[in-house]
């Protein structure tokens, strides 16, 4: 498995160059190709969980920290397969959605880009690769949120540009400064060197504030949030699921708690500021979201807000193990990591709902739109679904992932934090419920009788993310998933400087 | 014909880039990359290459032109001395204007030859051309306005050496 | 001091992206925060001037590379001759830092490390300057879309987004 | 767009091989004296889009189409991975330099897969950049056509 990890980034790079070089009769063969390569990249992900290997693989035969070196440990691996779970489904999706655009070839090539370059920052073991990769992948976003060349979609992919580029030089400036006071890229090496140190001095005190502020614009907290409601609904609908479902999660938290819990160390004042940044975003998003009169608009800002939930998580665990409660800690980032996996699932499927209902109708305004649960009963089932599923409701995948975090923050004395999570759960169903009531209840406006369900790949893509969604509660009901899945993850975070030993290895 | 013209040419190019005879052999790879790298060029790119290629493998237009060589620098070399007098001279008796100047060249890097060639001498710079064969020249000391005259006075000395080397 | 001047011009590329109203100036605002950054990793890579004994200086007239002892050079058989040596600190070295061996002779690759500048910087920069070519050209095709579409660069009038 | 006057065009078609030339002398030794692939293509790029504003758009397009443009593009992109995948096919690992053996060093042949990867990088870089010129060159044309219609 270890000898095979750069697959997971150059088998969708060949393939998005690959793309192109059919031209416009071959459209059939990219579509099916491209699938091919997202399928395969799920099986290695698969395998990669499931047969728990980790280690890490030197790039060109060169030994660290002079080579560049791929990581696989817990959370890259349960990363990995969250993002190849996203990309199947929103790949079959688009195998019929983007008929409705021209230049296919293109999009896909785009989306393979994205891909490679999401599994890139998950795999790297090396700072400025992480960089490189993670601007792979924003770039394949700007350019995908831009695809439609509409008004809206220019001016979105703009403000994102503007705004992810800005977040990117901060990410660049801080990793000079790092490499200035540390004198390597390796992130293993870092750490190990911050170590010998006996902790942080100023320099990379700023360096690890500049890593906070440009990481969380591209996981979009609340206060550098302002491109995600313009950027998210601006796309097309699986370009959507894929943005909100994994592009944040991956650019912004994986890359975050990689930074903290594993180079820098975590410190009290470090996990309070992403605690407080985490609830920020879980009450402004959910309020801001039931405003809404557009539908996707409505999920991007609940995306905000669900984004805070596994932020929050994460940032409890940091404080918690700084006051060295670590079965809490691991409670706590437990319930962070399943709810993001469990956020990466149901918002895409909710965003390939609202693709769906877009295509049907042809809107995306709430109040032009009613009574289409008899015209799109798949639709509205796999979205009640996954409105249950993010609302909370217990069998469903959402309703774990809160209970742990709620549990987590009640055992760690903090009542209030979970007084919020509650209040913002109840927020949560009163936008769903909204949703419901506009969409699928109500009249059928005169203009929508034609609206018909799109059957094939895109029912299939929804019916298959659906499923994951009632079965995930099993992750951690069942005693063996749990340890397979969820706690090698868990443990990378909570071991913290565990993390250099395990690269360098024993002797270094 | 024009091909391997041309790949003479960029060989010899190649061989002054890399001078593969430093430490007194023929360093053989560089020699055999520089053939591929001249056959490719030449060979995909020859179509672009202006016609005048005959030059090339004319002794007599050859010896024209290193006949010109040295005429060139002795009338830049006067020129600069001109320039240099008229400005360090207390009143700059200088009188700038355009003139317009006929040329009896007809291809286009005989043209190009004879509009450089007077660009590169100083008090005189090119400024534009015409489809029939009129160049508008820059001249820092107008001695004559008349079309026939500036000819003269401009471009006669260059003219008779680019036809016999370009036409 | 260069520093302090780097983060100036970081600055003023910020104020530049923040404040202007124009799409191309804000775009130019991004530039030059990305060329202060390059210029900051090109400075972490300088190496000042080190006064050189005259047997220092003979061991070094043969470049490493050539004489086949640097640090990361390989002879004709393909055999590394010296160790790659693991830099844990810093690649420059200080003259404080240099190990004699047993003969009082330094060894040629810390001599080079001590007088040559840190190249890794540069080809940081030298990515980081394509990735940014990449994103300018993006940013300013969706420029020339959006002013195609609204007929005007001014941000204040693109405003179809709300909330 | 016609073009420059007949000077600017004759010299350009005189310089241009030999800027090509230059390029391929940049990215052939690239591991050997300061270039490499990405100056070589901005090079090979540079000299298109010299020719572009000496000739025009329309020459241009006729010498170097776009669908074969993006197609070197694609294809310098697939034969830099290519190069590093069979560095895991007949090396230890992933983008491992499974030619190294050969040759003498400050020859040319001497860096195994530098060289190969050198040639890919830079036709990426030279037909990328070229297009990206180009394609931003025809946007305001595009658009004045259609209003004009």
């Amino acid at each position: 498995m270890i000898g095979l990890l750069p697959a997971f980034v150059v088998i969708p790079l060949i393939a998005a160059f690959i793309l192109p070089l059919f031209g416009k009769k071959g459209k059939d063969a990219a579509t099916i190709l491209a699938n091919a390569v997202i399928l395969l990249l799920l099986v290695l992900a698969v395998v990669a969980v499931y047969s728990g290997k980790q280690g890490i693989y030197e790039i060109g035969d060169w030994s660290i920290p002079l080579g560049i070196n791929l990581v696989l440990d817990g959370l890259s691996a349960l990363m990995l397969l969250a993002i190849a779970t996203v990309a199947t489904a929103a790949m079959l999706f688009s195998a019929r959605y983007m008929e409705q655009y021209t230049a296919k070839a293109k999009y896909l090539s785009l989306f393979l880009l994205m891909v490679a370059g999401m599994n890139g920052v998950v795999l790297s073991g090396d700072i400025f690769n992480l960089f490189v990769f993670l601007e792979i992948a924003s770039l394949a976003s700007y350019a995908l949120v831009g695809f439609g060349c509409g008004h809206e979609e220019l001016e979105a992919s703009f403000k994102y540009m503007v705004l992810g580029s800005v977040g990117s030089i901060f990410i660049l400036f801080s990793v000079g400064l790092v490499y200035g006071h540390t004198g390597t890229l390796n992130m293993a090496y870092i750490s190990q060197t911050i170590q010998n140190n006996g902790g942080l001095n100023a320099g990379l005190t700023f360096a690890l504030a500049l890593f906070i502020v440009g990481f969380g614009l591209k996981a979009a907290l609340v206060p550098f949030h302002a491109w995600l409601p313009d950027a998210h609904p601006s796309a097309p609908a699986p370009i959507s699921a894929m943005l909100s479902g994994i592009l944040i999660k991956t650019l912004g938290v994986y890359a975050l708690s990689r930074v903290v819990f594993n180079i820098f160390g975590v410190s009290q004042a470090t996990g309070w500021l992403i605690i407080v940044l985490g609830l920020i975003s879980m009450i402004i998003g959910a309020f801001l979201a039931i405003g809404q009169e557009d539908l996707k608009r409505l999920m991007a800002y609940s995306s905000i807000s669900q984004i805070g939930y596994v932020v929050l998580g994460i940032g409890l665990g940091a404080a918690l193990i700084q006051k060295g409660e670590d079965k809490l800690a691991s409670l706590a980032i437990l319930g962070g990591l399943f709810h993001l996996v469990n956020h990466a699932v149901y918002k895409s499927l909710l965003f390939l709902n609202s693709g769906s209902i877009e295509m049907a109708t042809g809107t995306r305004r709430l109040e032009q739109m009613g009574g289409l649960a008899a015209k799109l009963p798949y639709t509205r089932a796999t979205c009640a679904v996954a409105s249950a599923s993010i609302v909370g409701i217990p069998p469903f995948s959402g309703f774990w992932s809160k209970l742990i975090l709620i549990i987590a923050a009640i055992l760690a004395g903090y009542y209030w934090i979970a007084a919020i999570i509650v209040f913002v759960s109840l927020c949560t169903l009163i936008m769903y419920l909204k949703v419901h009531r506009y969409v699928f209840l109500g009249q059928l406006p005169e203009k929508l009788q034609n609206a018909r369900e799109n059957k094939g790949t895109m029912l299939f893509a929804m019916a298959f993310l659906a499923c994951l969604c009632i079965l995930m509660g099993l992750l951690v009901i069942i005693p063996g998933l749990k340890e397979a899945v969820l706690d090698p993850a868990v443990k990378v975070l909570t071991g913290g400087f565990e993390y250099s030993r395990f690269v360098i290895g024993p002797g270094g | 014909m024009r091909r391997s013209i041309y790949l003479v040419l960029t060989f010899i190019i190649w061989i002054l880039l890399t001078w593969p005879f430093a430490d007194g052999t023929v360093d053989l790879q560089v020699v055999v990359a520089g053939i591929i790298a001249s056959a490719f060029v030449a060979i995909i790119f020859h179509d672009i290459l202006p016609k005048e290629h005959h030059v090339f493998v004319s002794p007599i237009r050859i010896f024209w032109f290193l006949v010109y060589v040295p005429v060139f620098f002795y009338y830049v070399t006067k020129a600069n001395f001109d320039v240099v007098y008229r400005a360090l001279h207390p009143q700059m008796p200088i009188k700038p204007g355009i003139v317009k100047i006929k040329t009896n060249l007809k291809s286009d890097s005989a043209i190009t030859a004879l509009a450089n060639s007077i660009t590169l001498t100083p008090g005189t710079l090119t400024v534009d051309l015409t489809e029939d064969g009129y160049l508008y020249i820059h001249w820092i000391n107008v001695k004559s306005d008349d079309v026939e005259q500036a000819t003269c006075l401009i471009a006669q000395r260059f003219e008779w050496f680019i036809k016999k080397i370009f036409e | 001091m260069p520093y302090a001047l780097c983060f100036l011009l970081f600055m003023i590329g910020l104020y530049c992206a923040v404040v202007k109203k124009n799409m191309v100036k804000i775009v130019i605002g991004i530039m030059v925060m990305e060329y202060a950054v390059n210029l900051f990793l090109i400075m972490l890579g300088y190496q000042a001037p080190v006064q050189l004994t005259k047997s220092e200086k003979q061991l070094l007239s043969t470049t490493p590379i050539a004489a086949g002892q640097g640090p990361v050079v390989s002879d004709e058989t393909g055999q590394t001759e010296e160790k790659l040596s693991v830099p844990s600190v810093a690649p420059i070295l200080s003259r404080e830092d240099l190990i004699e061996d047993e003969n009082g002779q330094v060894k040629i690759s810390q001599l080079f490390r001590m007088t040559t500048v840190d190249p890794l910087p540069q080809a940081l920069v030298l990515t980081a300057i394509v990735i940014s070519l990449g994103s300018l050209a993006l940013m300013i095709s969706i420029c020339i879309r959006t002013y195609e579409k609204y007929g005007t660069f001014d941000i204040t009038e693109i405003r179809r987004l709300k909330g | 767009m016609k073009g420059m006057t007949v000077i600017v065009k004759t010299i350009s078609s005189w310089v241009k091989v030999l800027i090509i030339l230059f390029g391929i002398y940049i990215i052939l030794f690239g591991h050997l004296t300061p270039g490499g692939g990405f100056a070589g293509g901005v090079i090979l790029a540079s000299s298109y889009v010299m020719l572009m504003l000496a000739f025009g758009r329309e020459f241009v397009q006729k010498d170097l189409p776009l669908s074969l443009d993006s197609k070197l593009d694609c294809l310098g992109a697939v034969a830099f991975a290519m190069i590093a995948v069979l560095g895991y096919v007949f090396g230890k690992s992933f983008f491992d330099n499974f030619l190294s053996q050969f040759g003498r060093h400050l020859r040319l042949i001497s860096s195994g897969t530098i060289p190969l990867s050198n040639i890919a990088i830079g036709l990426k870089v030279g037909a990328s950049l070229f297009l990206v010129i180009f394609i931003l060159s025809t946007f305001r044309r595009d658009s004045s056509d259609d209003k004009q219609e």
